[in-house]
Parts: C-alpha cells; structure tokens; sequence
C-alpha cells in the first residue's frame, strides 16, 4: 500500500515563486498553505502582503488578498477584521515592514488585541530592496547600510518583536520559531496552526515570529545561510512561546 | 412639518455618512474637524458600525483601506496636514481602484500653520501628493446642507467608479451651524463583486497597486485608469451659476470664499455693475468647458480663493485663452472681504 | 522493501541544495543535468535506503519534493 | 435685517449654547442663520465665544469681525469685545460679575444681573438664559419670546431637557424686566 | 588627465552631496534610490558625517528638519511613495523656512506601481502634496554630469532662499552609469545667523510653521513666503534649448523622456524638418517666460513624459495661449521611443 | 535677614501662558526651567516641542526652540543632536504625540539610544485638540471619542511607555514620576535634572514620563483633577524608576 | 516673628486653587477681587503663620507665587 | 557607430562588472557610453544583466529594448534575449554552460567556452573576462583591446584589483582565440 505523506498543498498555487533559492519565504508559504487546508480556511482567509519580499504572497496562495503599503498591514488587517469579524485576516510581514516603518501600526494593532494573525518573518535583513540593515539586523551584521557591521553604539541593538509586543496585555499567543531545520520547521507550522486556530475560534491577536533565511543578502549559499541562522541568529532570538492564553492545541 | 434642523457641518458630514451606509470610519483627530470622530463616536455604534480612533492618519487611511477592500463604505476625515500624511495611502487606494470618502476640512497652512479654515489644499487636492498618475474626485460643498448632500454624493461617486473622493470642506464650513434638512437614507448599496469576501466557491481576488511584470503591465494599468478619468470628466462636472447670464465680471470660487463671492455679487449689481458667481462644486473634474464658455463672453474673471492662488492656475487653463484672469486672495485662514471684492472689480469697470 | 520515496518535480527545483544536507540516510544528490531554468536538482540514488521521513520535503522551500510512503500490506 | 452677535464668556456659562439657541429661533422664523463657536487653541484659559449671525439674505461669512450685538458675560470677554464692535452698535454685559468702565461712547451698553436673575432661579448655570431674555427683548427682530422657548427644547439634548421649565422662567422674567 | 570616471547616478549624488558640504544624511531604503545610502553609509563616516538609517521616510525627514534647524546642509532621499509620505514634513519644513535637499528618484505609479523610472510624481513636486501656500525649487537633471552638478546647486540654492529644494530624477537616471567629471568640492559653506546653535549670550531663535496669534500672523507669513518665490520664479528658472531658434515644432521634456527627444529631433532633421528641444531644468520654476516666447514662434509645441500627462498642464498654461500644445508620452515605467515621438511630429507636417 | 527661597526661574519667560489653570503643563516648565537655571545650561539647550498644548513651549522658556510635527519630535531632535553633540537636545512630547502618531520615532530614538531626553507629559488625553482618547486614557475613561468610556475590549488597554521602553538596551535612565503634589513635583523636579545631567555627561538617552493634570479636558476643577490623578492615574502608572545605569545623583 | 511670606502675583495667577489647598497653615484664601483677567487669586490671610514652606509656590503651575523666607539674624 | 549590448548571466558570473568595464573602455576612447544594470525585484531568482549603451552619439536611453549584441552567460538568460535581438545581431553565449538549440536564423551565434578559459587560468570568477576578450575581438569599434585592459584597473576596487593579472591573462587568451 502506498500513500503519499507530503503532498503539494491544496491551497497554494502551482506557479513558481519569484524567491531566490534557499529563501525562507518559501517554507513559511507552504507551512500556511499546509495549515490553511488542514483546517479547511483558505476559503475563508483574507491575506494580506506586505511591501517586501512577500509582496506577491496573493499569488501563491489561493485565498483573496490585499497589498497593504510598506509597514501598514496591521492597520489594513484591522480594516478588513472590523468588516469581516467572521473570517480569518492574515497579515504577513518582514521586519523591516513590521518593526521599521510599520512599528506604530504593529504595536497598536498588537494593544487593541485585533483579532487578526500576524506571521512575522524575520530573516535580519531588508531583503526586497537588495539588503540594508533591518530593525533586526545583528550586531556586527554587514549590510548594505551597514558596510562596517552593524554598530551597537550609533544605532542601537536589534529588536526583539516577541519580547516587545509581549509587554502589551491583550495579545492571546505570541510565539517565536525559526524554519532554519526541519524540527523547527515542524514547530512552525504547529505555532501557524495554533495562531490561525486562536483566530477561528475568536479568541484574540495571534503573533508568530519566525526566523528565516535570506540566502542572497545574507550573500551566503543557503546551506551557509541555515547554519548562520543557527548559530548567530538563534542565541539573540530564542526560540519559545513568549504567551498562549489558552489555545487548544491541535493534533 | 419644518424638517429644517440646525446642525454643525462636522455633525452633517458625519450624519450624512450613516444615512449613506457608511458604518466603518477610522479617524485620528485634528482641529477643525475633531466633531466628526466625536459624532462618530457616538452615533456609528448605535447604528452597529465601527468608530475606531486609529493611531495616526496613516494608520487612518490604512483601515479604510482594509475595510473598502472587505466591500464597505469607509470614511476617514482630517484637516490638512493629516491630509498630508495620508497621500501615500490616497495613492495606493486609488491605484488599488478602492471607492472610499476622505474628508479634508482645510486649515492654514503650510505646517502646522494655525486652525483657522483655508483653501490651501487646493493644489494638494486635486493634483495629489502621493505618487504617480491617479485622480480624485474633489467636491467642494458651500454650506452645511450641501456638506450633508455631497457626502452621499461623494460616496456614490467613489462606488460608481472605484475612486478616492475627497470631500474639501475648510475650518469654516466644519465648524459652523446652519439650518439642514437631513437627506434621505441611502436604501440599498451597489453590489461589491470585486470585494474581499473570502475565496470560498469562487477564484481569489486581489486587490493590489503592484504592476510588476510584464513591463508594460503597469502602463495597461494607467491606460486603464485613465479611461475612468476621462468618463469621469465628461459626465461629472458640477458647478453653480449665479447671475453670470448677463454678466461683464465674474467671481470664480468655491466653498467659503464663494459665500462671501455671493454677497460681493449682490453689492455690485445694487452698484449697477453686472457681477456675476461662478461657483465651481467638482474642483476635479474640473469645469473647464464651462468657464472657456464664460470665459468667452465676459471681460474679466476675478478668481477668489482662500489662499496665495491655487485655482487660479485651472481657471487660467481653461478661461485664459479667451479672457482676462485676475486673482485676488486671502490666506493663512482669513476670509476674503466682500467689500475689498468689490473695490476690486470695480476697478475693472 | 522499499519504504518510501521521494517524488522530485525537477522543473519546481531551484538548487538551494536543502534536501541535500537534511536527508538523514545520504540518498540525495545533486544532478548533473539542468532543468529548463538551467538549475541543478536533486536526484534520490538509493530509493532502497529512503526511510519516508520527509525530511528533505519539509525543508525544501519550492515545494518540490513529495514523498511516497510504502506500508506493507497487512496480513 | 441683518444682524451679526456675538455671545462670549467663560466656559461654564453656556454661551455657546445661548448662541445656538438664538439661532435655533432664527431658523423658525424662517431667517438666515448660523452658528460658529471659537474653537481649538482659543479655547485654552477657559473663555469662549460663538458668533451668530441672523439675516434675510444668505449668510455669505459666518465670521464676525464687528459685531452689532455683544453679549459678554464676564469681564474679560467685555474686554476683548468692546473695541470691536461697530459704531451703534449693542453691548450687553452681565453686571453680575462685570464693573463696568464703558471705554466706547458710541455703542450702546445694557447691564443685565444675569447671575442675580438665574439664582432667583435656584440656577448656577441659567446666566445665559437671562442674557437671552433680554436680548430678544431689546432686539425683537432677532427672535420672538416664543421662538425662544421652543427653541430651547430643540437645542437641549433630551438628557438635560429637565431644566428647561427653569430656564423658560428665567427667560421670560429677564424679558420682563424694564429695558 | 582625463577626469571622467563611470559613475552611478545614485553615487553622483551622493559624491556630490558631500563635495557641496552635506555631511548629514538620512533616508530609508527604497528602490531604485537604494545606492544613495549605500554610497552614504560608507562615504560619510570618511569625512566625518552622519549616515543615519531611518525608521521611516517620515523619521528621515524629520531627522532631517532637525539638522538642518542646527544649521547643517541635510539631505534625504527616497523614490515615489516614501516621498509621498514626507509630503508633511515638507510642508513643515517649507513653513518653517529650512533649507534642505530631497532627492526623488521616480518610480512607476501609482500606488506600489513598479520599480522601473517614471515621471508620474511631476504634479506631487511642482504643486505639492503637502498642506498650505508652498513651494519648493524642483530640479530636472537629465544625465549624471548634471544629477552631481545640480545637487551643489540644490544645496545653494536652499540655503540662498531657506526652501526645500527637490532634485526630481527617475529610477533609469539612479541607476545608470555614465562618463562624468566630479564637481568642485564647495569651500566655504553660508554663515546661517537663524540656525539653532543655543541661546547663550543672545536671544532665543525659534523655528517653527505655527502662526497662531494674532489673526493674520499665519497670512503675513504667507506674504513673505510668496515674497521669497517670487523672487525666486524670477532669477533662478533654467532651461536649455537644442535647435529651436528656427523649430517649427518644439519638443518640451525634462530628465529622461528629454533625452530621447533630443535623439527624435536629430532624426526629425535628418528628415528635413524643423524640428527642436526645450529641455526644463527647473520644473519650479516653470520657465513660463521661455514657452510664451517659444509658443508665439513655433506651430505646435508637443511635450513627452513618462506620465499619463502632467507637466502639459504648465506648458499649456504658458504656451497655450500662443500655440497648439499637444501631447506624448508613456506611463508606468515605461520610456517614450524617439520613433514614436518622430512620427507623431510628422503628423503635424 | 530675608531670602527669596523660591522665586521665579530665570530660565522662562515673564508672559503668562496659554496654559488651563491647574494645567500640568505649566509645574513641568517650571521645573524645567529651575533644571536649566541650576545646571546653567538654558544657554545650550535646544528644545523641540511637540504638537500638543505645549506646541508653544518655546515662547515660555528661553532656549532655542524648534517645532516638531506631530509624533515626530524624537526623530527631529536626533537631527539636532546629531549636528549638535556638545548641546543639550530636549524632545518635550504628550502621550498623543509620543505613544499613537510617534509610537515608530519614540521606540527607535530610544533603541538607538540617541543621546537626547524626552520629557514626556502624560495626561491621558489628547489636550490640544478637545479631548480625545489617548493611548494612555484609563479604561472606561469618558472622553470626546469614547463617549461611553474606553473599552479595553475594543480598543485596548492604555499603554505604559516606561515599561515599554524598558525592553529595549540602550535607554540609559528611564523614570516616572507626577506633577498632583509637592512631593511628587519635588521628586520630578529631581528625575529632570539627572535625565539633563545624563545627557550633558554624554550618558545616553533619558526618558521621563511625568502624569499630568488637563482638567480642562478631563471636566474637572484643578482640584478635582489633582486628586483623579493621583486616585486613578497613578495605581495603573506607578511612580518609580526603572532604570539608571548610573547617573551621578546631584544635590 | 515673621518666618516667611509668600510673594503672590495677582496678575499670573489663573486662579485654580492649587495653592490653597496644599498649604499645610491653611493661610490661604481666595480673594473677592479679580484680577484684569477676570480671575480671582490667593491672598495670604494670616502672614504670620507662614512655615515658608513654600509648598504653593511648588504647585503653582503659572509660577505666580515666589516665597521668602525670614532667618533670625544671628546673635 | 552605435551599439546596443546586453550582458546577462546569473549572479556570480560578473555580468554587470563585465558592462561596466566595457563601458569604462569605451568611455576612454571617447564614445558616449551608458550602463545600466536590472535591480530590484528583477535580480531575484539570481539572474543579472545589464544593458550598455557604446555610441558615437549622445545616449538617449540607457534601457535596451532590442539589442544588437548579447553576451550570454548561462541558459535562463540566452532563453531570456534571444527572441528579443535585433536582425542580424550578434549573440555570444557560454558554450560551457549552454548547449545551444538556436531559435533564431536571422542572428549570428558565437560560442565561447567561458569556464573552460577561465578554469585553465586557475580562476572561477572570469568567466566574464572571458567574454569581454571575445567581444572586442569581434566588435572591435566598441573597445580595443588595451582599452578594455586599462579599463580593468579603473572598474575594480582596490581590494579586489589583485586578481587583474588574471583577469588580464584570461581577456587576452580569449581574444587571441580564432573567432
Ligand atoms: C514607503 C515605502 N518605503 C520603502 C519602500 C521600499 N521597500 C520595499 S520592501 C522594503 C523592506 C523589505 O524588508 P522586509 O520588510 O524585512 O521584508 P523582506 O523583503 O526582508 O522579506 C522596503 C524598505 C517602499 N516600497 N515603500
Ligand atoms: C498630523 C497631525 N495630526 C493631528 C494633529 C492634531 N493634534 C494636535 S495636538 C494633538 C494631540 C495632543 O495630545 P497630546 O500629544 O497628548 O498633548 P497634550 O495636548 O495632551 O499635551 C493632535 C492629535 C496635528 N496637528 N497634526
Ligand atoms: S532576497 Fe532574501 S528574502 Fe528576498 S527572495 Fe531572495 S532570499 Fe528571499
Ligand atoms: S524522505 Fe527522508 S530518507 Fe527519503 S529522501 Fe527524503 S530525507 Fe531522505
Ligand atoms: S530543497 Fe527543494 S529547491 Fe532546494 S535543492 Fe532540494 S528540491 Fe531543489
Ligand atoms: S487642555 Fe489640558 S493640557 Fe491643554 S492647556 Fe488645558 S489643561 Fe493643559
Ligand atoms: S509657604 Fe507654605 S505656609 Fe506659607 S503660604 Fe505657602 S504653603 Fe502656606
Ligand atoms: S496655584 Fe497659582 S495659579 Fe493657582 S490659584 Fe494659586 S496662585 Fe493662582
Ligand atoms: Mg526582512
Ligand atoms: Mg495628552
């Protein structure tokens, strides 16, 4: 007898994506995807894309989707939910998009306790427009904007979205992991699960932090790029669940 | 019965959206508009709409974003320097072809300037600030009847064709009362097939301004807005004319300057001289065609704004090549006199 | 008793080689042929050895890998 | 007819709300009104003020640069007022709480104990009230004494409408004081 | 020695912000202006300056109000929407008089449009998309020679009249290379007695667009504003002309779209006909005086831009009284061809 | 022998203010200007004034001033301290400008640990404008936009900005305090002048938050005000400090 | 013997009652005459019971009140 | 004497290096020149070209619709610009890596074996400087020879200049192939 025990999601298209290759985009993609078709909701998700690397998300995925402007998708998430109380908002975002330009919109979306989810990919880097630093880029980091590595001293230390929006009270599951391995990737898809399944069940904001590899601006081939996840990223954002009120978990 | 009530043009804006169908509207106060939020803040819940205080403009105009998008009528409102922060987002809604209402009752400016009521977003207005090739439809209502009037209007216009329109009121006109009959409530919304809705038994839909490949997607695009803005042009002009019949002088204004225009045009017929008030509604569409047909038959225009001159440059466009386009104005929040007007075009004569 | 293996859409493939360092038995490998994106992909050489964990599915960020699992027939 | 008022005093006196209701009144009789308070900044060190203008022809600014009729229920709205007002014009002021040095001999002033009639009332906040009383009495061609009382119910929010049989006495005992 | 090196438009600039004196730089990423920074954050450290990533285009602007506040020569740069969205604090600035530079390295609209050069954000620099009576000096370079030449003649140019001073390129003239000869480094930078230094042993200066009290404070500010623009309009408008003293049809273009003209024109003549260039380079000021002139002469003026038409509207108002003004261009990205441009002037023959 | 012990700051301005009577605004300029007065350095400090009732503040202090818009005025005194790194650089802000419209600028001035100080006026209204919910606003506080009390289910909990700004590294001195009573005014007085003096000793960033009376907007007698503050204010914004890494305690 | 006075600026003073009601002597009281704003203000009614404690020029947010302290002369 | 050129290849093959250095060439010999590189969201995907424009006229657009010339340095990018080259260009590709299935009769193929010239130099990176010696030995109005040599010192930064006598070695080899 034989089964097929990783197939192709349901819910995502079957077009190439413009990602480069070894890009953690494209795993979060399909951990939705995965999670989207085992709670049977991509019929009922509302995405929205940030600017950034993802900004095409709406053409992978098979649910309807809205551009947001660069950093303003929780405000457009917000949008969306108070009309459509009954379907599932996802706003995807980077970190530049969400704690750079968009940390007004991330921290009051994250205090109102808007009943939206927001998948928050941090890959240290402002991938999209080729590789400047980011609110999260590490210390010593080179970038773009950064040629010297990151300075500490001038421009402060990398931020740390779990930790910040978990100052907040109303936020229901905030959760960091990382698609570096395939034992975090697993992880992942559980916490994207858990987040979209505190959505579904009106519970309340859902915040899913997950590290990623930006191979290119990284300017490592992406086996490199996972061990530097590892190995640098991991120890200043640890992997954990900063709060869960009480979402059931879910086979 | 009188149905005449005496209500505040912030109020009637506000009043008016309900009877509209408006139920979601985000706002982040500024003087002189903060009534509207307030009224908002009590009325939409009564009606089981969404008042929600965003925690910018930006932030603002990105939920109605969110909300258009989802298939309702969404308002936002401001006063000119939140209007300016909003541009990006009056950009991507328009390129995104998203039907909202903005509101901007006009402030001096520039900067923080004072809160006084102006006409300095003219420019602002109906060119744009944000990026690229869009319009917006621009109404400028005269009194708090016509505040109530066109906000229907306005959001008839923005569902009708896909559009931002921007309702340009000024401090005066927000924050005064007159007597108003409410409109009637609006019976039934237009069908929002376009919407986010969830793709349940039916294809995705997105809604985006991104036209990334081919190369010349993003022109199509243009190309295909451009045509909106042409139907737009040609069917939905409106202006008032007042006594421009037989008329040698005519005022051109809107809004408040135009109330003030009025009275100048009844002092100087008293004087024997014939005056007359073109009082534009649409800033965009623009009445061209009116005004070279005016401009045709009178000896001057004497264009009237509450600014350094804005208009004026479109009223030169369409009416210069036939006559002479004066200007006068007053700015950073004050209202042009009657009587200066006067002396003004009297010295024409 | 083949217990698995993995389905690879050469055309989805972008070579970011992934699969490669996760599969815990070494059956993967690089080709030496390009698909029609000129890209190298991988190729199983001992679908024998495949223990279906998935593994190389779960990290392969093109959704270019699915795999088969093989259940002996019960009895 | 065309008359251009403005009601000024500190923030607890009501005089935006005296001004709605003489526009309210206004309105009945079929004339050209409106309303605008100060607002914003202004507002800042507790004084207000609201501008009416009641007219038969369209209210072309609602904006009073020299007012006909300044109704000034304190002193320091007396102050900012009184070199404004053109010539002839009307200033009643609330001899209450104003001393007053007229500085303008060619306007009209009319003390009213606005207070004094309010607290007959068993009324902190009925001030305004009085004013409008004998401003319709001086000014009939404003509003009538009834417009003004009917007004009051349309300009009160039903919450508040309680007080209105208070502040009909004190309207109408102001209007019947000898001018 | 031959001094021409190959070099980027985007480090142009950046060089030549820094040969001016500009050691205060501030911006946020977007593309295709992304080497400015990138050629800042390594540049400026060099020479003792400040490269400072922003949070936001806002915060950039911002930060760049407050250098320029404490007297320093401060520039931002961006690309259409995070342009859009410094609209407010150009108002700001302008109000407040501070001198300083925005580079807008144009990209297709409108909306998050494209990535490719376009000229769709003419109306947002020349007409402003922030609130109030402002202008702000728009410069056109059209090669990477002028985008390092105009950017020193941007930061005197602020400085001489306390304006934000915009240099409007696109994203093909941002990210091409050609042959150019480095500026003069400036040597001595305008003594600023305004600047915000501390009030130790004088008076406290204040910078600030608010003009609350009395009434007419704001409109007296406004006056000396227009004051200041006039004077403007009438010394520093530049334009150069490429075969027009005996055209009979004159191309109007600016930046990118007028080097294609120029090609079209040689072809045109090579053809026979009469065929010329009026190529802007201030776009504010308008050199209305110029078109008038060339209106009155020649029989039909097209203007080109990559824009569903917008700097038409200004050649219109200028030249339109005198000649036909007609129209051509792409939008979106997209790059007028110099055969279409031939052809449409046959047509006129 | 007679001494004035208290006496007029020489620091500010002899006009009166446009200020409410029993505004808060007016202690804390007070207090400022004693600050300037005793470190003498009125002659090197620039103050950026935010866009709210004290948008005016540079005609009550004699310093040089600047206007910031609204939200911005950390981003604009990074400008100024960035020229100026010998002055004294002070962002005076309320809790509109500084947690909705500037919640981005506040966050990042104080991650990149900009050596400014952020005097940070919080009234739980948005004054200026007539009283507006502010994020900081009370639950179940009446205001112009939340006519039936703030709804924390709706909109949120108020938002702490010292406990927010606590997360991040680089803030070298963070405290709050309040302006209801003469101890709480003379310990105000005290978290001034270290947050200057951390600044002039080229420390790091400052942050002081100062709970405020607006009984103008809070429909109260000054009074009243007073005693709200301290009744209802202060147990949801307890007065401590949260952080000095050091600063020199000055007589 | 005078230990201190409180020095009060009529003028400044916007009349919000702060200072009377943290004086610890309960020395002040607001006067019946207002100022040329209108306003009322503090008036020190008994200037002999003044600690100089200077708790209502600390309050007073429109620094309308300065205070002066008397010190014995040393003997 | 005009010409349209588009380098193409995929990231590290120096694509937009190689443009840039036959621009300088070009540039020092007199001839309006521009280069522009793809950006952005192009690059993703890890492709790169750019488009060089060599003229004995002013340059009007950088931006190359139809080019004369194509240097082709992988597969994905021969696919890319074959359909789009103009009658009778010219198209080098890199005969190391594509294995040529001409689309196009009315265009001129030339094969270089750019890896393998490279390779035999010891260098991994020259693939580029492979396809420069070839062009100018076939295009020789675009750049001469010590043209492009000088050109290498003024396009490469100082840190990576130590690698020129390579690069120079793995030019001239190419050039002096038989075309
Ligand atoms: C207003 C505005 N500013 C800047 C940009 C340019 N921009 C596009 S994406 C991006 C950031 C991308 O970084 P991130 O959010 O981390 O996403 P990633 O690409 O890394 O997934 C920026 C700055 C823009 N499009 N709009
Ligand atoms: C862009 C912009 N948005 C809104 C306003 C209106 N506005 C002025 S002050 C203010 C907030 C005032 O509240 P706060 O910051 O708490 O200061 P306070 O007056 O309470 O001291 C607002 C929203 C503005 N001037 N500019
Ligand atoms: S640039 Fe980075 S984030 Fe963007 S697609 Fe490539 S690898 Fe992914
Ligand atoms: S399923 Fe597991 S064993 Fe089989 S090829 Fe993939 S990683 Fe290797
Ligand atoms: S992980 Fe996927 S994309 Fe990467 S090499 Fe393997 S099959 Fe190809
Ligand atoms: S409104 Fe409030 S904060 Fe503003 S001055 Fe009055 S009391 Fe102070
Ligand atoms: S100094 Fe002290 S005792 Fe004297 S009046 Fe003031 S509060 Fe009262
Ligand atoms: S505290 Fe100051 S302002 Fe208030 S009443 Fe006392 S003296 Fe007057
Ligand atoms: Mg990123
Ligand atoms: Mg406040």
């Amino acid at each position: 007898m034989s089964e097929k025990i990783y197939e192709y999601p349901k819910s995502i298209n079957d077009t190439a994506t413009h990602y480069c290759a070894g890009c953690g985009h494209g795993i979060v993609h399909k951990l939705l995807a995965q999670c989207l078709d085992e709670l049977d909701i991509a019929g009922e998700t509302l995405l929205v894309a940030p600017v950034g690397c993802s900004v095409l998300a709406y053409n992978y995925l098979k649910v309807d989707g809205l551009e947001a402007a660069h950093g303003r998708a929780p405000a457009v998430a917000t949008g969306l939910k108070r009309v459509h109380k009954d379907k599932i908002v996802v706003s995807y975002q980077g970190d530049g998009d969400l704690l750079a330009i968009g940390t007004a919109e991330t921290i009051h979306a994250a205090n109102r306790g808007e009943k939206i989810t927001i998948l928050f990919i941090n890959n240290a880097i402002y991938g999209m427009t080729g590789g400047q630093m980011a609110p999260t880029s590490l210390e010593n980091q080179v970038t773009m904007t950064s040629p010297r590595g990151r300075d500490v001293g001038d421009v402060g230390y990398p931020i740390r979205a779990c930790e910040l929006i978990n100052t907040l009270e109303k936020p229901y599951y905030i959760e960091r992991c990382s698609v570096h391995d395939v034992k975090s990737i697993n992880k992942t898809k559980k916490a994207i699960k858990k987040a979209l399944t505190c959505q579904k069940e009106g519970l309340g904001y859902s915040f899913v932090e997950i590290l990623s590899m930006c191979p290119t601006n990284w300017g490592m081939d992406p086996v490199k790029a996972v061990e530097w996840l590892e190995n640098s990223m991991i120890p200043y954002y640890p992997l954990k669940v900063f709060r869960d009120k009480g979402v059931k978990a879910d086979a | 019965m009188d149905k005449r009530i005496l209500m505040k043009g912030n109020e009637a804006i506000g009043e008016a959206a309900i009877l509209a169908g408006c139920r979601h509207y985000f706002a982040y106060p500024i003087t002189p508009q903060n009534e509207i939020p307030a009224y908002m803040s009590k009325r939409l819940p009564e009606v089981g709409g969404t008042f929600l205080q965003a925690e910018s403009e930006i932030a603002a105009v990105s939920m109605v974003m969110g909300a258009s998008a989802a298939g309702a009528r969404a308002m936002t409102s401001s006063s000119s320097p939140g209007i300016a922060l909003k541009q990006e987002g009056i950009s991507y809604l328009s390129g995104a072809q998203l039907p909202c209402v903005i509101v901007n009752m006009m402030r001096g400016g520039p900067g923080l300037g004072n809160i006084a009521g102006a006409q300095g977003d003219y420019y602002q207005a109906t060119r744009g600030g944000g990026n690229g090739d869009y319009r917006t439809i621009v109404l400028a209502p005269g009194n708090v009847q016509e505040l109530a009037d066109y906000t229907i209007k306005a959001f008839e216009l923005a569902d009708k064709y896909r559009v931002v329109v921007l309702i340009l009121g000024d401090g005066y006109l927000g924050q005064m009362s007159e007597p108003l009959v409410l409109p009637e409530a609006v019976k039934s919304l237009p069908p929002k097939p376009w919407a986010l809705t969830g793709a349940k038994d039916r294809a995705p839909h997105t809604i985006a301004s991104l036209r990334l490949y081919p190369d010349n997607y993003l022109e199509k695009h243009n190309i295909e807005l451009e045509k909106i803005y042409t139907e737009i042009k040609k069917k939905e002009v409106i202006s008032e004319s007042f006594m421009t019949d037989d008329a040698d002088f005519v005022l051109a204004a809107y809004g408040t300057s135009s109330r003030v225009c009025k009275k100048a045009v009844r002092i100087l017929r008293k004087n024997g001289i014939k005056a007359g008030l073109f009082r534009l509604i649409t800033l965009w569409p623009f009445p061209s065609e009116e005004l070279e047909v005016l401009g045709k038959r009178v000896k001057k225009i004497l264009t009237v704004e509450m600014s350094m001159g804005q208009m004026v440059d479109d009223v030169r466009m369409s009416a210069g090549k036939f006559t002479e386009v004066d200007f006068y104005g007053r700015a950073g929040g004050m209202i042009p006199e009657a009587e200066k007007i006067v002396e003004r075009v009297k010295s024409y004569v | 008793m083949l217990k698995g293996k993995p389905i690879i859409n050469q055309e989805r493939c972008k070579g970011c080689r992934l699969c490669i360092g996760v599969c815990p038995k070494n059956i993967l490998e690089m080709s030496e042929e390009t698909n029609r994106q000129g890209v190298h992909f991988p190729v199983c050489i001992d679908e024998s050895k495949c223990i279906a964990c998935a593994f190389c599915a779960t990290i392969c960020p093109d959704i270019a890998i699915e795999i088969i699992k093989f259940t002996p027939e019960r009895e | 007819m065309h008359n251009e008022i403005i009601f000024a005093g500190f923030g607890g006196q009501g005089v935006i709300l005296a001004g709605k209701i003489l526009s309210i009144a206004g309105m009945m009789e079929g004339k050209y009104v409106s309303h605008i308070p100060s607002y914003g900044a202004e507002m800042r060190g507790g004084t207000a003020n609201c501008s009416v203008v009641i007219s038969e022809e369209e209210v072309a600014s609602p904006v009073i640069d020299h007012p006909d009729i300044c109704v000034a229920l304190n002193s320091p709205s007396l102050a900012k007022f009184e070199p404004r007002m053109k010539k002839g014009g009307l200033m009643i002021y609330n001899s209450s709480l104003i001393n007053l040095k007229a500085s303008r001999n060619d306007i009209e002033y009319l003390a009213v104990d606005a207070n004094g009639i309010a607290e007959r009332h068993g009324s902190t906040r009925g001030v305004n009230m009085a004013a409008l009383g004998v401003l319709v009495k001086k000014m009939p061609q404003l509003a009538s004494l009834d417009s003004l009382v009917e007004a009051l119910d349309h300009a009160i929010s039903a919450r508040n409408r309680k007080h209105n049989a208070v502040n009909v006495e004190i309207i109408k005992e102001a209007y019947s004081l000898p001018l």
